[in-house]
């Protein structure tokens, strides 16, 4: 299969190593589950039960808030203690409406959905309609309702199915032991998951640094005997996962700026989500519990777990044998594009492929100084940026300038940051520039709405005053004409 | 042929106008601070010198020179520099009028603009003819522009940096501008014959 | 925005950080110094001294007038080759107090009136070397022959000190030229280049550094050897010394066959004067040159370019020095019209049109 | 002497009528400056600025007797804007960033006499009499007139909650160092 070259890019070491080699384990049950309303991309969830209400395995606990929503189901069988507010795992540490489930220990499941006995000759229509209503969103980290993506077939012509098996991220092992240990499930979605898209090429796109992965699925396709798959390796470089320059390795093919990959043809899926299909369709189980990787110096014994969503980090860190020293930093996801968490009292949710305790060795930081110009950021950037510049200008608070030079096509993948000999927290300044842009925005949406109302007002009452001032005027006539008429009358 | 192209880099590069014959130094600091603005005064200029010193020569061969009226060189030569520059002002106001925005006091102040007259004034005492003022005007008015633009780009980067407070603004241009000239001195000694 | 976490962004790095940078580049730089210092005897190794010392007293000064705290920036290495590369550009047995101001006007006008480390716009060392040249121009032009450690006519300690430091210490009867200098002179006289270049240093010579010059105009192998080290480690990109060194051949082999008389040739001009130093070493400083290797590419070419016509045309016979200042006057406008296409975008910027699917 | 005269007259002539037909050509409109100052600023007339509304604050601005920042509800992003346009230096420094401010209808408070409703000038509270009445935050422009007409004082102006939507990084100290983070229990 012909690969194409991206720009740009680092070497990270993977430190794979730590977990790849441990199978992937179930945590037991955990006694409290936290599960935030909003754990994707778009509206969150409503809830339709309340305090109190006692749920089994697997049934709805909100439904979707939107289209672009997904709906949220009970990780275990249980009672629901509170619906409040609770940490959010996000580094603002602010609180996030969530349902607080006490769970019975029971761990019964309530009454599956129908499965679609035959998938292959169901439409896209009910394949992207379980899909929903399984609450199925992408894994890779960016949470995006799966159905919503499944549904793209149906309205674009598609040709080409990426099935991102990366894992570009350093430390991240769970989508390495998926498709190690449940290949044929992955491999059952995302046949259902082409057959919905209604595309004749298949790609799954795994890196080199993952040699038995890219082994065992190669030959189960080939025992599969599906000609329309192809397993291919890509060199292992950050960042490959990325869903534009995967498609442009594999494709050639450039998104435009703004656009979807779909728009090109191409759709991309992980390969977790394709496993989540896989259950949802073939025994209409919803989406409960996700695998991720513990890991980081800190963590005592790193490993791959199934976790029911909604467990606290804390139940993770002390599963796998607890801290060897207070962490440097607490992640959630990879070291390069994970979010810091502001503490252990945070529940995991869809999105979270991996929990990360790094100790200040790994971390390779130093302290900030002024930037050499080097140009070394310039060269990694994946995206043809000048990462340099656009940061001088948000130091100087010029964001107008710094947007014109491109800090919104920023994907933000941390290659510049990690590259830069002066320790510059460069992603930070363009998260910061991104933020505040958008915030501007808002606020100049919002005054221009309210010019719209006050110019509104200001007819209305115009209009008001206008009408009184024409009654009085009719009120005065009148009362002069009546004595006309009395008089007309009179006579 | 090849002593026009010498007196075009002579006059542009080798006794730059603004860095060794140091004229028109005050649109030099004046409208550096962006490079647009400069690219927009440099043109503006690189007009008016151009067709000033071509003016200027026709004047002098045509009126002062037959009718010894040298002394009403530098009056005759200011009131034609000014006649082009309001004309100047009017398209520049036509065509682009951020541009316009941005020159603001700067683009009628190229009358008083010595080096405008400086070079129009250089090419009779040169005795230059018809050929030659042009090329002279159009080269010392590209090296006018080269420098706006060059010290525009310069000051632009500096903006970005933490200058210390007593050089901020005003003080750190001129310390550019000097170690621009200074760089410049590597062209003294060509032969511009 | 309160936030619980201090900073975000990516959590791993790589193993650099700018100190490391410049040892590095210290390091690349030793073999040509030593063997230079080894050339030029004890005067030139007081001289050394005296310039590294007073490059770091000028920055401790400046940082301290700043408010700035010493700590990280004055052992991050950025003022020791300042005052090392101003120390080979400068004639090895020139007076201290040479070294002395040029360290003072390099580490003080050219880096931190513009703010300190990384925000200069001219190369410090060059702008102290254009201004001493043109402030003192008879101590700069007063070369002497190499007198290797130990060789007969090599002043002793005492000696040295006394060219160093002494008033008095007159070296007109030993200076010798340069050989851009002697071909230059020569040139005035109207002697036609080519006997001049083969009359003067032969090629070796010129190679292995056994000539007259300042530090950084003699050993032309081992700057080049230090210079692939730099590349190899990836600390400068490739793109700038083979541009100059690639635009000065072309030029002048070029102009060499068309006027041999005029124009001395190709080998002459690279491996004499401080071509190699000025490639590797002086146009290549990261925080002076463009961003982008495209612009890097013009700004080598721009640099080979300006040295060849100094050196053919100019008053000074080195013209490395103007030719990487006047360059780097240009560095900010190769970085704003020289940009990488932004992913997913035409050069104009506006968003790809997706093709038709065929 | 005479000739001299006389050339300078003819010059003076000559140059004045070619530069009165240019003139005719290129002429300009009307100073469009005006309107285009007023489609910048946000046009609820609420009279903060001193002026009688927005088109008089353009008209003062326009005529170069108001200062840019003369509009508290833009904030900055309007003073930056106008300074843009006017061509004027401005350092954002100066103005500092108002916190974007609503009002609040404390409900133990309201008795329902919508007294505040009248002076809304963009109709962002909604109520009816007696029945207790509440700011609709999307509609408020912080201009403060309601808090002054209550006479329970029951309205207070405050800042708008951060939601995880709209919380974003801080911008990084000029020399963050990397310390290792708390991360507490």
């Amino acid at each position: 299969m012909k690969l194409f070259r991206i720009r740009g890019g680092v070497h990270v070491e993977h430190r794979k190593e730590l977990s790849s080699e441990q199978a992937i384990v179930t945590l037991p049950l955990p006694a409290w589950l936290y599960i935030p309303l909003q754990q994707h991309i778009g509206a969150p969830a409503e809830p339709v039960v309340v305090e109190g209400d006692v749920v089994l395995k697997g049934q709805l606990l909100a439904k979707a808030g939107s289209a672009v929503s997904a709906p949220l189901h009970a990780p275990t069988s249980g009672r629901i203690a509170q619906i409040g507010d609770w940490m959010a795992p996000h580094p603002s540490g602010l609180t996030q409406r969530t349902i607080i489930l006490e769970s019975d220990g029971r761990d019964q499941w309530c009454e599956p959905l129908l499965p679609i006995d035959d998938p292959f000759a169901a439409d896209a229509k009910t394949i992207a309609a379980r899909a929903a209503e399984c609450g199925l969103v992408g894994m890779g980290g960016a949470a995006f309702p799966t159905a919503v993506k499944l549904d793209l077939g149906t309205r674009i012509k598609l040709d080409t199915l990426v099935i991102n098996g990366a894992e570009c991220e350093p430390y991240l092992t769970c989508d390495d032991r998926l498709m190690r240990e449940r290949t044929d499930e992955v491999l059952d979605g995302v046949r259902i998951m082409a057959h919905a898209l209604g595309v004749e090429r298949i790609v799954v796109a795994i890196e080199t640094n993952k040699p038995q992965a890219l082994a065992i699925m190669t030959q189960a396709v080939a025992a599969g005997g599906w000609s329309k798959i192809t397993v291919t390796g890509i060199p292992a470089r950050y960042p490959m996962g990325s869903e534009r320059h995967l498609v442009h390795v594999l494709t050639g093919r450039e998104t435009p700026a703004r656009k979807l990959t779909a728009d090109i043809g191409v759709v991309v899926h992980n390969v977790a989500t394709a496993r989540a299909v896989h259950h949802a369709v073939r025994h209409g189980r919803p989406l409960v519990a996700r695998v991720m990787t513990v890991s980081g110096q800190a963590v005592r014994r790193p490993q791959n777990i199934e976790v029911p969503l909604g467990t606290l980090v804390a139940e993770l860190i002390d599963h796998c044998g607890g801290l060897t020293e207070p962490p440097a930093r607490l992640l959630s996801g990879g070291p390069m594009m994970g979010q810091p968490l502001p503490g252990r009292k945070v529940p995991v949710i869809k999105g979270t492929s991996g929990i990360l305790a790094l100790s200040a060795v790994e971390l390779h930081g130093g302290p900030v100084q002024p930037c050499i110009k080097c140009g070394t950021c310039v060269s990694v950037c994946p995206c043809g940026l000048v990462p340099l510049e656009m940061a001088s200008y948000i130091r100087k608070d010029r964001l107008d300038a710094a947007a014109k030079i491109g800090v919104q096509d920023c994907v933000g993948c941390g290659s510049c940051a990690y590259a830069c000999p002066a320790h510059i927290p460069l992603v930070h300044y363009f998260n910061y520039a991104k933020g505040r842009l958008s915030a501007q925005e808002r606020e100049q949406r919002k005054r221009d709405r309210i010019k719209r109302l006050a110019v509104a007002r200001a007819d209305r009452m115009e209009k008001i005053a206008k009408a009184k001032r024409e009654a009085m005027a009719a009120r005065k006539a009148a009362a002069k004409k009546p004595e006309a008429v009395a008089g007309s009358a009179q006579a | 042929m090849q002593e026009y192209v010498l007196m075009l880099v002579g006059t542009a590069l080798v006794n730059n106008v603004v860095l060794v014959k140091f004229l028109g130094l005050c649109p030099t600091m004046g409208t550096s601070g962006k490079v647009e603005t400069a690219l927009g005064m440099g043109m503006a200029t690189t007009f008016v010198m151009t067709l000033s010193s071509v003016l200027a020569w026709a004047i002098e061969s045509a009126l002062l020179a037959p009718f010894e009226l040298g002394f009403l060189r530098t009056l005759t030569f200011i009131l034609v520099i000014a006649a082009v520059v309001q004309f100047t002002e009017m398209v520049v106001r036509r065509v682009s009028q951020p541009l316009y925005q941005a020159l603001g006091i700067f683009l009628p102040l190229i009358t008083t603009n010595c080096a405008v007259l400086g070079v129009a004034l250089l090419n009779v005492q040169e005795g230059h003819g018809f050929i030659q003022s042009l090329l002279y005007g159009f080269g010392s008015a590209f090296g006018f522009s080269l420098i706006l633009i060059v010290l525009a780009g310069l000051r632009e980067r500096v903006a970005l940096a933490d200058v210390p407070a007593p050089f901020a603004g005003a003080p750190i241009s001129f310390v550019i501008a000097g170690l621009l000239s200074l760089a410049f001195m590597g062209f003294a000694g060509i032969s511009t014959r | 925005m309160k936030a619980v976490v201090d900073l975000g962004g990516p959590f791993a790095h790589a193993p650099t950080s700018v100190r490391w940078i410049m040892i590095q580049v210290l390091g690349a730089l030793a073999p040509a110094v030593l063997f230079d210092l080894w050339l030029f005897g004890f005067p030139a190794i007081n001289l050394f001294l005296v310039t590294i010392a007073s490059a770091l007293i000028s920055e401790a000064l400046c940082l301290t007038i700043a408010g700035k705290p010493l700590q990280p920036a004055i052992t991050d290495g950025s003022a020791v080759l300042t005052g090392c590369l101003l120390a080979m550009s400068i004639p090895p047995w020139a007076p201290w107090w040479i070294g002395a101001i040029g360290a003072l006007i390099g580490i003080g006008i050219g880096k931190h009136v513009f703010g300190g480390l990384g925000q200069n716009l001219f190369n410090p060392a060059m702008v102290a070397r254009v201004a001493l040249l043109i402030s003192f121009p008879v101590p700069m032009t007063l070369f002497v022959a190499p007198k290797p450690l130990g060789s007969v006519d090599a002043p002793g300690f005492l000696d040295s000190l006394a060219i160093t430091f002494g008033w008095h210490f007159n070296l007109d009867a030993l200076s010798a030229a340069t050989p851009l200098g002697y071909v230059k002179t020569e040139l005035s006289r109207g002697v036609p280049v080519v006997d001049a270049v083969n009359h003067g240093a032969s090629a070796l010579d010129l190679a292995i550094g056994t000539v007259a010059g300042s530090m950084g105009e003699t050993s032309a192998v081992l700057l080049l050897a230090g210079g692939l080290f730099l590349i190899w480690r990836r600390i400068i990109p490739w793109h700038i010394p083979v541009a100059m060194l690639g635009m000065l051949l072309g030029l002048a082999t070029l102009f060499h066959i068309v006027d041999p008389g005029r124009f001395a040739d190709g080998s002459f001009h690279l491996l004499a004067g401080a071509t190699m130093l000025g490639a590797f070493f002086i146009a290549t400083d990261l925080v002076t040159s463009p961003v982008t290797r495209p612009g890097q590419l013009v700004y080598g070419a721009g640099c080979g370019a300006l040295v060849w016509i100094i050196r053919s045309f100019a008053g000074y016979p080195e013209g490395v020095a103007f030719a990487v200042l006047l360059m780097n006057a240009l560095t900010p406008l190769i970085d704003r019209w020289i940009r990488p296409r932004i992913y997913g975008r035409t050069r104009r910027g506006d968003p790809l049109t997706p093709k038709p699917k065929t | 002497m005479l000739t001299a005269v006389g050339s300078l007259t003819v010059l003076g002539i000559t140059l004045g009528t070619l530069l009165g037909i240019a003139a005719k050509y290129l002429a300009v409109q009307g100073d469009a400056l005006e309107a285009e100052l007023e489609g910048l600023l946000p046009g609820s007339n609420c009279g903060q600025c001193g002026f009688a509304g927005c088109k008089a604050a353009a008209a003062a601005l326009a005529a170069g007797n108001a200062q840019v920042t003369l509009c508290p509800p833009g904030g900055r992003a309007v003073a930056a804007t106008l300074a843009a346009k006017m061509g004027h230096a401005f350092d954002a420094g100066g103005t500092a960033e108002a916190e974007p401010l609503v009002a609040f209808v404390h409900e133990g408070r309201c008795i329902g006499c919508s007294r505040c409703i009248q002076k809304c000038s963009s109709d962002g509270i909604v109520g009816a009499p007696k029945q207790i009445h509440t700011v609709l935050s999307d509609a408020c422009h912080g201009c403060g007139k309601c808090v002054s007409e209550c006479p329970t004082e029951g309205i207070e102006m405050m800042p708008i909650p951060v939601t995880l939507a709209t919380w974003h990084w801080h911008k990084p100290a000029p020399q963050a160092i990397d310390t290792r983070a708390k991360a507490e229990a």
